[in-house]
């Protein structure tokens, strides 16, 4: 493999920044009240691990990146407009799910982003299943990510959709943010396996672990897992342990969570980790930071005006048709 | 030459695999084994690679078929009973049945539900799960009664920009035969009055659209036409065709194999009298299987289901009232 | 003193708890949490070791709770949201609602479903999901619109040998607020009669009774006296107190928050069209939610569920038929 | 673990042969047509798998048996009445389930015999929670057995289950009896690790493996199996290979069965394999066979007929409650 450039790894930590600075605004827009469509939930803590994936994906390739609740720094990274998310939150008419579904269930699913449902686990399949339609399509290779947490592993559609792209050898990238609670449960509670990856061996997929706290690993563990998929075409499960470093949603104050745990190296934040290695590795200054930064603080400004000016849906006009073949929508009432 | 229900939709499937290329076969066992009812016998060896047995994972094979549809393909997935879509439940109502509606990206898969009861089946080989997926928004749900509507109604549903879910019933299989198939049918959410009369109108579905055939022959026996619809497509329903019907009759028996609570028969019930109030010239009535599982003893079973004769007893009452 | 719905649900379960050692709880984030609501805050201090944490598995949790009450415990099983229960429907539907009919074992579970819409909520947080259930034999749905409702009925549901479906109405949880909890109350299965009038009967249930309420009162102005019927219990519906309704007012309008297709509402008025046509002087008329998912955005969420405002001008329209 | 005895060995072949002479008795009763009423699938091949599973549980103990399509053997070992599966497969009104289910379906829940559904791996949880039951309610300790093919371990609901009951530290024996085909589907189509037991560590369970043909095997796994079960207090995952000696029911002929299988050691039939055994050892004699087998030929003979002379149910005394609250029960059609 290729040691991480410094060039890949600014773009990436960038991606992190814009991602960071960006949900900071919601929470705080969310916190004050009145202009946050719908609930808040972060993927503070998850970044370096989401957007590692991310800038491995290619939408020229045709890849597929499903992410999920707290994949908005990969989601920006493999390209989703900034404007989604602003206007999601929002609850601009003009957001891609235009007022129908929102925030982190938003997606563009014939732009390689498919738009998650709220029932956890269920994603996976759907991701398989597009990349099964690229080949039998005869598509070029490229690969599919779908991002899930230590929780979402517990369910049967989690299970189904792993052993199923295991025997389709789907060039499927599996990212399993272990971020040690799902909600309030501990992973006591919700697993009793040593380490997610041991599932991997139970797929016959290959498993890797990454320190998700760590920009460079996890860089580094997900250009080999994306480059082992597109050239075995077989699934990659990649767990990266780290921590959640907010409530569950913005509603929670987290005061279940072990404190021992943000004294662990997985409990760093992600961003400080990634801002020290490329000072001490020379990749850049303080003030590229301070740049970086404001840049990314004036672009998120941007886009939150611009999605803040747009009005909400307007029910008078909204069509009300849950098919695609209007002839057969019914009137329902009477 | 003599078709039979099951092989028009073989050779449904067959034309749709040959016609076009987007379309594929995803469930247990449909590939070397053609399908636990033969539904896709020699189909894999035709179109190789585009018939793929699955694992034992109902909700993975409906996930992947949304996926495929998202990417532009037309899957068809075979559930090898009706009942075992429970497990894709969740994918079926809450992925499929939305994904339209929340991203405005088509989500065009067929679903087959082999259904109904047949003697010896039990509670889980049985069920007619039409009324479920039909209260979700977002899918069409069809239930054709005849060989010609086999054929010609799944093909229209793979053709379909929507999720199609297809209920085919099990006793029709091998016994439905038909001369040859259609080149020309009713769209789907129109209905059929198969049999017309003055003194009743029956609004029914499925292989009970047979037993309610039989019932009013029964009848027309005793000197009363009954009319009989053939609703075809129960999400939609075409409820003009039945407004229209009982227009003529001023009577109506809503006659389902589902179970009783809130099925296509209270459906029908409600519609009529809220649309057609005036039409009717008394209460309207409906019969459906009883509010238990479906049983596994055919002695049980006869009596748990509609009938012709159950049927022409509710017909007999319905006419004297 | 004053207690709000969601604090009734949780009393309810504390005292089943310290009454009935065969009682616990499990859930996702019920024990140190307290649940996704706080339904059960306190009860993993007050009862250690019964109120349990469970995986993101809803089929396993609603598995063990079946297993659990084959053994004779009575599990309360709580889902963080309704529409995640479309994960263990086919436990529920297949597991344990056939589980007393097939084999004489009862089956004493309570399943509670945080239920309906709530501003902002979307597709997959606000479905009211008890149209579902109530179709497949085996299974009691509870519907309760009062805080002494929340209370009585779910101590008698966990008292019930069979599974009972628990839909508690998200929207009430921390609006709807009562002086202190019931002593007596009317077992489930009854209807109650919570307006009363002569010119229209609505016959609605859950957070939709309040609406019909303000409706009424609207109507009241307008000189009309609407008569509200809170059905409380939707699997079985008390259809005698409807008819008793409906025999006096003659007018029926009945309002569901649920998708429209085959809802409660539809079987009301198949029921009602049945039993009690010549009662009625006017076609019956109901009125549910769009059929569509149900929206995110506020602006939209409001149009797709019925409101006082719609269902008065539904009202409006039956009074003049 | 104490080596098998002769006489353990004995009682468990006597479990196989009645086993595998009730099937063919239904079998042949199907095939003449009129008899049997409803499917007949048979554990054929599946005998010393199940029957080894069976008498090392114990109803004194409070143990259960969560029995599956191909579990005739483990089910009479475990003390099922003979009659029961008689009555079942003749629509006798007296069998347990009354007519109202049948066949593999029957059970008698409260005396440690779930009674399974159709809907493969939805069984495990169930027997989960019978044993949580058990230890709420300060039963002594005790285990429970759940059954599943190669098939069945696909499903979402043995994914749940086995994790939950992982977390729970159950007494569970998980016994997958991998016959390598499910219905027709090969085990390549089914999943892609290289052995079922490798999903063990991914539960944080204890995994074994058997020759599932080899009776003395069988009887030494299992020994071990509910010893742990009982001993730890967690589950144990036993993976047997073996060969589905029929159809996947009666009415199938297995045309797709890969001959080279029928060659192979799990091709084998555990019964020539345990009578073999047995003779080598000097357990037993030619004649003590001939005997056991006459013994259980008459066995059978008294259930079925007896099971025969019974009559089926009676529609019209039927009382269609599905509710044991009969005040509840609704009439349904209006
Ligand atoms: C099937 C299902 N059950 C329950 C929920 C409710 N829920 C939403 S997020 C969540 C916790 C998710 O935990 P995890 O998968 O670890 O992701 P994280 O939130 O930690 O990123 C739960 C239980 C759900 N979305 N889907
Ligand atoms: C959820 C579900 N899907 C489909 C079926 C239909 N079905 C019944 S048996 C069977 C094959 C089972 O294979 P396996 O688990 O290996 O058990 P075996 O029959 O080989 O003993 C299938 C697909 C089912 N019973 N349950
Ligand atoms: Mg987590
Ligand atoms: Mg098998």
């Amino acid at each position: 493999m290729s040691p991480v450039t410094a060039e890949k790894f600014i773009t990436t930590y960038r991606w992190m920044l814009l991602a960071r600075i960006l949900e900071d605004r919601i929470a705080s827009l969310y916190r004050a009240g009145g202009a946050i469509v719908g609930g808040v939930y972060l993927g503070r803590g998850q970044e370096a691990f989401s957007a590692a994936l991310g800038v491995h994906l290619s939408r020229e390739r045709g890849d597929v990146f499903g992410g999920l609740i707290r994949d908005m720094a990969g989601r920006l990274a493999f390209g989703e407009p900034l404007l989604d998310p602003a206007r999601s939150y929002l609850g601009s008419a003009k957001g891609p799910m235009r007022g129908r579904d929102g925030n982190i269930h938003r997606g563009r699913p014939t732009e390689g982003l498919p738009a998650m449902i709220s029932h956890l686990g269920s994603l996976v399949s759907v991701v398989s299943g597009m990349l099964l339609a690229k080949r039998l399509k005869g598509d070029p290779p490229c690969v599919g990510a779908s991002c899930v947490g230590d929780g979402a592993t517990s369910t049967g559609a989690f299970h189904e959709a792993m052993n199923t792209a295991a025997i389709e050898r789907l060039p499927l990238v599996v990212a399993v943010a272990n971020n040690q609670y799902a909600y309030s449960t501990p992973t006591s509670r919700q697993y009793a396996c040593e380490n997610l990856v041991d599932r991997a061996k139970g797929y016959g997929v290959t498993g890797h672990v990454v320190d998700g706290t760590d920009l460079e690993a996890c860089l580094d563990i997900f250009e080999r897992a994306v480059t082992a998929a597109l050239e075995t075409q077989t699934p990659q499960m990649v767990v990266g342990k780290l921590l959640r470093l907010s409530g569950h949603g913005e509603h929670d104050d987290a005061f279940y969570v072990d404190p021992h745990l943000r004294e662990e190296s997985s409990g760093r934040d992600p961003l400080t980790v990634a801002e020290t290695h490329l000072l001490e590795k020379g990749w850049g200054t303080p003030s590229d930071v301070d740049a970086w930064t404001a840049d990314a603080v004036e672009r998120v400004r941007e886009a939150m005006t611009q999605a803040q000016r747009e009005g909400g849906p307007d029910a008078a006009v909204e069509t009300w048709e849950a098919l695609a073949s209007r002839h057969l929508v019914e009137g329902g009432n009477a | 030459m003599s078709i039979t229900y099951l092989a028009a939709i073989r050779e449904a499937q067959a034309k749709a695999l040959a016609d076009d290329p987007r379309v594929f076969i995803y469930g247990q066992d449909v590939a070397t084994f053609g399908g636990a009812f033969k539904a896709t016998k020699g189909l894999s060896e035709a179109f190789p690679g585009r018939v793929m047995d699955a694992p034992i994972s109902e909700d993975a094979m409906v996930g992947m078929a949304i996926g495929a549809a998202i990417e532009g393909m037309r899957p068809i997935v075979e559930m090898q009973f009706a009942d075992f879509s429970s497990i894709a439940f969740n994918q079926i109502v809450n992925q499929a049945a939305t994904l339209y509606w929340r991203t405005g990206t088509p989500c065009p898969i067929t679903v087959r539900l082999p259904s109904g009861g047949t003697a010896g089946s039990g509670p889980f080989h049985s069920q007619s799960m039409e009324a479920l997926y039909a209260h979700y928004p977002g899918l069409v749900v069809l239930t054709p009664a005849t060989v010609e509507d086999a054929y010609s109604m799944l093909l229209e549903a793979i053709a379909l920009p929507d999720p199609v879910i297809f209920c085919e019933h099990k006793l029709l299989y091998y016994h439905l035969k038909a001369e040859s198939l259609p080149v020309e049918n009713l769209p789907i959410g129109e209905a059929r009055v198969v049999r017309s009369g003055q003194h009743a109108t029956i609004v029914t579905y499925s292989a009970m659209v047979h037993e309610s055939l039989k019932a009013a022959g029964m009848m027309a026996e005793d000197g009363y036409h009954i009319e009989v619809v053939d609703l075809r497509s129960v999400k939609p329903i075409d409820t003009d065709t039945v407004l229209a019907s009982v227009a003529r009759t001023g009577r109506l028996l809503a006659v389902g194999e589902a179970f009783p609570w809130g099925g296509v028969t209270s459906e029908v019930i409600a519609r009529v009298a809220a649309e057609g109030f005036d039409l009717l010239d008394c209460p309207p009535r409906r019969l459906n299987a009883r509010d238990t599982p479906i049983p596994y003893h055919p002695n049980l079973w006869k009596a748990h289901r509609p009938t012709a004769d159950t049927i022409y007893s509710a017909l007999t009452n319905l006419v004297r009232l």
